[in-house]
């Protein structure tokens, strides 16, 4: 029972700062089709963004300011990069971005050195919520539930409401045709990579001080983004949103369960000595979503909710 | 039926380009390889040579999915690390020289790592071919992940977080090859690369070559000739496993050692960004790809914290301005030259290179000047005598002034260019 | 003496939508069939279900006595159908060459091989030479296919569809988009090319169909309306009203 | 003359904060001993080649080291690059007589290094798992409050060591203690170890053992913060770099270290305590933490002038058995397998201390009993080395 | 016809030329179109009709000059010029292939607060094969409800000038017919037209005014009617 409400009230909370990240790249893949592998570097830049204006101001202010500074920083790429890139194709686009993230991450040691900076969660959210268990539970939590819970409605009012979305699936396939019909492609194509990237940058905010903040917080959680976005689904935000909560719990309980696979397929004849019988679930987890990534596209190539195949 | 035979002619190059196109230049490269050596290179040079014939063969194999198949892969270093791996596990069976290990020469460690990275091709081929496009790249890097997760995983076949390691010297000679000082490993390495080019050569040749380039254009259509896509996707994939397998056995030989993280990601976006900047449409920019990647990856390092800012600018660079590559630029000149207009285009080249030396000080001065203030250990970026230092007004001056003359030289190049 | 193709009370829907509503067609060897009726009607979807990219919904498909229907499209082409499309479905990134020996290649026996140098197939560059020259591609043999003029690329798509020598070709709007004298020159070219083969042709240029083909097919909503020959066709009141309108001799005076 | 040492560690990428601070030590210590005359005459230069923690890379960078002329290597950042690097050295040492080189390892902690797997050109100058665990043990061994122990640690040879030496040593010490919890989690993987702290939670468990390092340490001290644990952490790394600053006051008494040094013991000389301010003040993003790579350069200066030689093999069997006065006590290279006995100390954090580190208030302090002698930290050894004649 | 009865074009092409990569296509096209006319663009295959069209809509680089009311528009981006009351329908159809009918015409509407003339319900109405596929992803549809939609998304813009390129190949001669009314309905409505056609029964009776192209230039204008009696014209020009 303990370990099951435990494992439930980690894992949620580490699925929505799945979401939070992976929203943005939800945003900017379905839209635009772009396989942003930069989308996690755009996070930390707004963990350190953030960092910086906590320093300076107040955190309050940071979580405003740095989102928007790392939109900037998007669009400014948009403009000057990707859009160049643009007409080689999406494989040219995506060797773009894995090319900035290399960039990001240098530019980010050179301004806050190479080892993690001091970020932390602000004071009047630095206390326990309640203890359950003999464990406390921070409240700086249940903040994060709040912030995730105001981006999803946020991004699906901007996904289903505008015809934003719609123009930019248009420009996809005929870009020359969609400027034939009165819009501005370009700069729609600006601000919605560069609110993705302002997402990942609220993200950053969020996640920098609960996790830390160090220059290879992007490699760590840049795979897993692409996990949730495609076994979400493409375009899906419901979709990203199911996937990141699933990964989350799927993760967070497998590290609580001791049994070993020799425990589970013994009755095969599975030994506890042998090398794959001593594997336990909880040493596995961290491979779970790349599994659950490979057989979701192997079964069902559109991903959970998607309506189109990646 | 003459004219038919004339036009055939005229179709089909003839003997002589052939021999002109496809048969010199594989000489020359042979020649290369065997002139080499008498120049005397250092120990660390021949190391990094053969680290640079691994590379191209690894390239090499990665272009045949990514240029010619139209597959990205973000996990091809998993088949020429399950290659590898499976080599030092034979160089310790040989070692062991038990039963029928006890004949088998280390010179043929990369038989060993094609077959290997054959099976693995096969295996996870089956599941991973169905589909090209992104589900193809997603696949491939859940793939990568799972492998490399796997690999730290089952310390009996991978050894861990320290790998598994062989030891090259033994087992029967070969070429009177000991193959323990390194200059004898290049002689090895130089075999094996030349096997490999003249291998992934052929393949472009085949029919399947030609279909793999097809079903990239149009895998529809492709379905409509008579194949079908899967197939030859799945068997381009077997093929692409195997040469990295190949590039694999020839690490386990020079270096010795196999490590987990060689299945992973970073290998595998390694091989990506070499074989991009090297050019995916031409069949040689893989391999210059992969010289100028490898001696980047292991000599900037030595001249400067900023080398992964570099590569990361000059990756960037070349996604966004020259998408055809290294390759293309060399080829392009060739063209120019050929067509005799290196005359009119002299002024524009200089004009270009002016404006990239420009642009590449200002840029270096920069980053020097940048990453001496960040690492805070009170150095001083000094080119030419200069003291250059974040307070020093002169390197922005020299910063920003070239870089602005730098770009406006490159505008002017490209106008002048495209005319 | 077996029909060439039989198609036995097909139907296709796409969930609701019924677009194939209980065909069937039977076309004799040799015989050069054309299909006609208004846009939407159903004909490329018929092609579709025949040559295999879409699976019927019901009904049978059978090429020279046997069933294909349900059978993947490259399997139907190893069986002698190949077909052409209405939009140009070439390789787009190879040259007009290559693009035709891709088409040769299957039918000369090498299958994927990967131990031949297709350099070396003598046989293969010859039937690729001679397909370029029939067609009139021969001078334009080493362009990159995505350079040739739209009419090329169609002249293109059939030279990609008759390459292999199947017996059965199905072409879709091969002349579309043509002018008139490339029309003609892709009329001649296809009439030589389906010499002895039998030939299911769409086609919207009356001038075309009414010329070249011993039978006429009418495809009104997924329902052939009539078949016969030219003049059957030319005579029957329901083609004039769904297809043809009233000035069919008008718009075939200026075809 | 220059007397080139090769630097192998991580220079660049995630791993370079615990590379960069070595690095900055020894190139410290080499200057201090330069200033003093070089090594027979002979100023040292330290090359720092990066390995981007990868084995193989290291072994390119040996490659280039020794083309370079460099006959000494530096290398401490993890046992899976040490022990290529053996390997390597082993190798290049048999096929390349009279070109050999030696092997300092200043903090790969592997006990196999100095004992199956010794060899006679690897010097480890870090007092190995088994040893630190002795203090470890032995601390908890008189803390009668501990019942419950839980252990976790890395997945790689390191963390299974620290996990086997914990394992055997509480049950010879203490047959009472209960071990409730022996878990490996993936090494630089984790982002959330909430999990596994509310694991250790449940377990009940009284003291935590772990030889994590790097990341892995500082997140999982967080995640014990955030939890409002306190129960003693017992740490083989609780010094890596940003781990103090993770947890905040949390630290103090409940983050504990056992290490060759102990910053703000009472007992050191100024001439040392001289050295960890110049450190500082050099580099300010880090603090004094690598000791050894000054003990390791003062007795290999020391062994070299003994020998009368900088050549390898002089020099190493001059090591063999050499001891010098190190800041914080004696330290004494063993002959038997190279392996270094020094004095260990326990401490564990404290507010109001003269060397604050992470740029917080909070510093070491040693804990009441926490020395541990040379001769008590010391363990047999199984090493039957073989030397050259 | 009287051109100085309204002295300002609604379109002015003056010496245009045109390029791909170093092939020079456009020498020197001259030509207006006068508000509320229909213009037929006729010529053979290859001389450069699609890529007038294309150099008026900016999707290959004008050098010359064209001006719309007025307004010298080369080199504008292309949605200023649409937006500047111009509406185009490509040869290439170029519908979105993933998107409903419905919503492929919902594209078509430059701005939602002010929607135009037509509405989607009317659109669908006028066509029932559309109508009949609302719904559906418009990939899906047969080449010529493409093409009727195209044009009817491009109509969804209320443009004051239409270029229409090629609007009846590919369709059934009953459609032929539809869609010949269907752009004379359009006329009757007030919007000029640039027609780029091959058929010239339907060109010439649609049409008030007929320019011939060949080689990249205009080698005729004229009245349908005076048309007619140049015969010389289409042998050379238009090999009929
Ligand atoms: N996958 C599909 N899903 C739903 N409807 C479809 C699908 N494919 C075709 N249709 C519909 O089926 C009908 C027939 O299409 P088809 O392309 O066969 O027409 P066609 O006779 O070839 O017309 P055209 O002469 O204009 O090319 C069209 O109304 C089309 O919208
Ligand atoms: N993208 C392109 N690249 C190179 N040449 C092109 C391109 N598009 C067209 N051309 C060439 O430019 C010339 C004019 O083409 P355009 O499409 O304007 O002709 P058109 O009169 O509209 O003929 P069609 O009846 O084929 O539509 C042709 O010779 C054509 O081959
Ligand atoms: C740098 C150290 C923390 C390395 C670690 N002790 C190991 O042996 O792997
Ligand atoms: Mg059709
Ligand atoms: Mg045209």
């Amino acid at each position: 029972m303990e370990t099951l409400v435990f494992a439930l009230l980690n894992g949620a909370i580490y699925g929505l700062l799945l979401f939070m990240l992976s929203s943005g790249l939800t945003l900017i893949f379905s839209m635009m089709g772009v396989l942003n592998f930069a989308h996690a570097s755009f996070y930390m830049l707004g963990a350190y963004l953030a960092f910086t204006i906590t320093e300076g101001t107040s955190f309050w202010i940071a979580l405003f300011l740095a989102p928007v500074l790392v939109g900037g920083v998007g669009m400014l790429v948009e403009r000057y990069g990707l859009r160049k890139v643009h007409a080689q194709g999406h494989v040219a686009e995506l060797l773009f971005t894995f090319g900035l993230a290399y960039l990001i991450d240098e530019l980010v040691k050179i301004f806050w050195g190479r080892t993690a900076v001091n970020y932390r969660v602000p004071e009047i959210l630095d206390f326990p919520l309640f203890t359950l268990y003999g464990a406390q539970y921070p409240a700086y939590r249940i903040f994060i539930l709040f912030v995730a819970a105001f981006m999803l409605v946020a991004l699906w009012y901007l996904l289903k409401k505008t015809r934003a979305g719609l123009i930019i699936q248009a420009a996809l396939s005929h870009p020359h045709m969609v400027g034939s019909l009165g819009h501005n492609v370009p700069l729609i194509f600006m601000t919605v990579f560069g609110a993705g990237c302002a997402l990942a940058g609220l993200a950053g905010v969020i996640g920098g001080n609960y996790f830390v903040t160090d220059p290879a917080m992007a490699v760590q959680m840049g795979p897993i983004v692409f996990v949730v976005v495609v076994v979400g689904g493409l375009g899906s935000l419901e979709g990203a949103f199911i996937a990141a909560m699933l990964i989350g719990l799927l993760q967070t309980s497998a590290i609580s369960i001791n049994a070993s696979l020799a425990d589970i397929f013994g009755f095969i004849g599975l030994g506890a000595d042998t090398e794959l019988g001593e594997i336990t679930i909880a040493s596995m987890a961290p491979m779970l979503p790349f599994l659950l990534l490979v057989l979701i596209l192997m079964i069902r190539p559109r991903g959970l909710m998607g309506d189109r195949e990646v | 039926m003459t004219d038919m035979t004339a036009s055939h002619a005229a179709l089909e190059p003839s003997r002589s380009d052939k021999f002109r196109q496809r048969t010199v230049p594989l000489i020359l490269f042979a020649v290369v390889l065997l002139v080499i050596p008498l120049f005397n290179p250092s120990r660390s040079m021949v190391t990094l040579l053969n680290h640079m014939g691994i590379t191209i063969v690894f390239a090499l194999s990665y272009n045949m999915l990514l240029g010619r198949a139209g597959l990205l892969s973000f996990g091809h270093a998993v088949y020429m690390g399950l290659g590898g791996y499976f080599a030092v596990h034979v160089m310790n069976w040989i070692a062991e020289g038990t039963g029928i290990w006890g004949s088998v020469p280390m010179f043929s460690m990369p038989a060993f790592g094609f077959g290997a990275g054959a099976l693995a091709g096969a295996v996870i081929g089956w599941p991973s071919c169905r589909r090209a496009g992104t589900p193809f790249a997603m696949i491939s890097l859940g793939v990568a992940e799972l492998v490399a997760a796997a690999g730290f995983m089952f310390d009996s076949l991978f050894g861990g977080e320290m790998g598994i390691s062989g030891d090259r010297m033994n087992g029967p000679e070969l070429f009177g090859l000991s193959l323990g000082p390194v200059d004898e490993v290049y002689w090895f390495i130089a075999f094996w690369t030349f096997i490999g080019v003249l291998g992934t050569y052929a393949f472009t040749r085949t029919p399947l070559g030609k279909l793999s380039e097809a079903t990239r254009d149009n895998p529809e259509r492709v379905e409509f000739v008579g194949y079908s896509p899967q197939r030859v996707r799945y068997l381009v994939f077997i093929f692409a496993g195997a040469f990295a397998g190949m590039a694999g056995g020839m690490s386990a030989v020079q270096d010795e050692i196999f490590t987990p993280e060689n299945l992973s990601l970073i290998p595998s976006g390694a091989i990506l960004i070499a074989t991009y900047v090297g050019g995916i449409r031409y069949f040689t920019g893989p391999i210059m790809g992969a010289i100028v990647m490898t001696y980047m990856g292991s000599n900037l390092s030595d001249y400067t914290a900023g080398w992964l800012l570099y590569l990361g600018l000059m990756f960037v660079c070349v996604v966004m301005f020259l998408p055809d590559g290294i390759a293309g630029i060399v080829y392009g000149t060739a063209d120019t030259i050929r067509q005799g207009r290196a005359g009119e285009m002299w002024r524009t080249w200089m004009l270009r290179l002016m404006g990239l030396a420009l642009v590449g000080a200002a840029i270096i001065t920069i980053v020097e000047v940048a990453f001496r203030w960040s690492d805070g250990y009170g150095e001083v970026f000094e080119p030419f005598g200069l003291q250059l230092t974040v307070e020093n007004p002169l390197t922005w001056v020299i910063g920003i002034l070239s870089l602005v003359l730098g770009i406006l030289a490159l505008r002017r190049a490209a106008k002048g260019g495209g005319k | 003496m077996t029909l060439a193709l039989e198609l036995k009370d097909l139907r296709k829907s796409f969930g609701p939508a019924k677009i194939i509503q209980g065909v069937n067609l039977q076309i004799e060897k040799g015989e050069r069939h054309a299909i006609i009726g208004p846009n939407g009607a159903g004909k490329s979807t018929l092609f579709n279900l025949i040559s295999g990219r879409f699976f019927p919904s019901s009904g049978e498909v059978k090429l020279n006595g046997e069933v294909i229907s349900g059978k993947r499209p490259f399997e139907i082409n190893r069986m002698g159908l190949s077909r052409s499309f209405q939009v140009s479905n070439i390789f787009t990134n190879m040259t007009v060459r290559e693009n035709v020996r891709c088409g040769v290649l299957y039918s000369m026996g090498y299958g994927m091989s990967f131990w031949r140098n297709i350099g070396n197939l003598k046989e293969v560059s010859q039937k690729t030479a001679q397909i370029l020259d029939e067609v009139g591609l021969l001078d334009k043999a080493n362009l990159p296919a995505a350079s040739l003029p739209y009419a090329d690329q169609r002249t293109l798509e059939i030279a990609i569809t008759i390459a292999g020598g199947a017996e059965v070709i199905l072409l879709d709007e091969p002349t579309a988009g043509m002018s008139h004298s490339e029309t003609d020159r892709a009329v001649a070219l296809i009439e030589k090319a389906s010499q002895g083969k039998t030939l299911l042709i769409v086609e919207h240029d009356m001038g075309v169909v009414f010329g070249m083909a011993d039978r006429i097919s009418v495809l009104v909503y997924g329902e052939i309306i009539a078949t016969g020959t030219p003049e059957e066709i030319r005579g029957d009141a329901k083609v004039r009203e769904a297809y043809l309108g009233e000035d069919a001799q008008a718009l075939e005076g200026v075809a | 003359d220059t007397l080139k040492m090769a630097f192998i560690d991580p220079l660049s990428g995630a791993m370079a904060s615990s590379g960069e601070p070595a690095y900055q030590s020894f190139v410290l210590a080499a200057e201090h001993i330069n200033a003093d005359g070089g090594v027979n005459g002979d100023m040292i230069e330290i090359l720092g080649l990066d390995n981007k923690i990868s084995p193989k890379e290291s072994l390119v960078q040996l490659q280039k080291a020794i083309d370079q002329g460099a006959r000494y290597i530096i290398q401490g950042n993890g046992s899976s690059v040490a022990s290529a690097i053996i390997d390597a050295v082993n190798k290049h040492n048999a096929r390349n007589p009279g070109e050999e080189v030696l092997f300092f390892n200043y903090a790969a902690v592997t006990p196999e290094f100095t004992n199956e797997a010794c060899s006679f050109w690897h010097f480890r100058f870090d007092a190995h798992t088994d040893m630190k665990m002795n203090g470890i043990t032995d601390w908890i061994a008189s803390r009668e409050d501990i019942k419950k122990v839980y252990l976790i640690g890395q997945d790689y040879v390191h963390g299974e060591a620290v996990a086997h030496a914990a394992e055997t040593q509480l049950a010879e010490k203490r047959p009472d203690i209960e071990i409730v919890g022996n878990e490996l989690h993936p090494l630089a993987k984790v982002k959330d170890f909430t999990p596994y702290v509310q694991k250790i939670i449940s377990s009940g468990a009284d003291a935590v053992i772990t030889g994590n390092w790097g990341q892995d340490m500082t997140l999982l001290v967080k995640a014990a913060a955030d939890a409002g644990q306190e129960i003693p952490y017992l740490t083989f790394y609780g010094g890596s770099n940003g781990a103090v600053a993770a947890l905040g006051e949390g630290a103090i008494d409940t983050l504990y270290q056992v290490s060759e040094l102990a910053a703000n013991m009472e007992d050191v000389s100024d001439e040392q305590n001289a050295l960890v301010e110049e450190y500082k003040e050099r580099f300010p993003d880090y603090d004094y933490y690598y000791h050894r790579a000054f003990v390791t350069l003062d007795m290999f200066d020391k062994a070299a002038e003994e020998a009368g030689s900088n050549d390898p093999i002089a020099v190493a069997h001059a090591l063999e058995g050499m001891s010098v006065e190190g800041g914080y006590g004696a330290a004494t290279m063993r002959a038997e397998d190279h392996q270094l006995q020094q004095p260990l100390y326990i401490t564990t954090v404290a507010a109001d201390v003269t060397y604050p580190v992470d740029n917080t208030n909070l510093g070491w302090r040693l804990v009441e009993g926490g020395v541990i002698p040379a001769d008590a930290a010391e363990t047999p050894t199984t090493c039957e080395m073989e030397r050259p004649d | 016809m009287s051109l100085d009865a309204n002295p300002e074009p609604m379109l002015q092409l003056t010496d245009l030329h045109a390029y791909y990569g170093k092939s020079h296509v456009l020498n020197g096209v001259n030509l207006e179109i006068m508000p509320g006319e229909v213009i037929a663009l006729l010529g053979r295959n290859g001389v450069g009709r699609s890529t007038t069209a294309k150099a008026i809509m900016g999707e290959v680089v004008p050098v010359g000059s064209v001006r719309f009311k007025g307004q010298e528009i080369g080199g504008m981006a292309n949605h200023r010029i649409a937006r500047l009351g111009l509406g185009y329908v490509p040869e290439s159809r170029d519908i979105f292939p993933t998107m409903t009918v419905r919503q492929n015409l919902m594209l078509g509407i430059k701005n939602m607060r002010r929607p135009g003339k037509w509405t989607i319900d009317q659109m669908l109405e006028m066509f029932p094969n559309l109508g009949r596929r609302a719904d559906n992803a418009a990939g899906v549809l047969s080449g010529g409800e493409k093409q009727m939609l195209t044009m009817c998304r491009t109509l969804m813009g209320d443009p004051e000038l239409i270029i229409i390129d090629e609007p009846t190949e590919g369709l059934a001669p009953l459609i032929v017919q539809q869609v010949g009314e269907m752009i004379a309905e359009i006329a009757k409505a007030g919007v000029s037209i640039l027609l780029v056609e091959q058929k010239l029964s339907i060109a010439l009776k649609i049409a008030d005014r007929v320019y011939v192209m060949g080689h990249g230039e205009i080698v005729y204008g004229g009245t349908p009617a005076d048309f007619a009696t140049r015969e010389d014209i289409r042998k050379e020009w238009l090999e009929v």
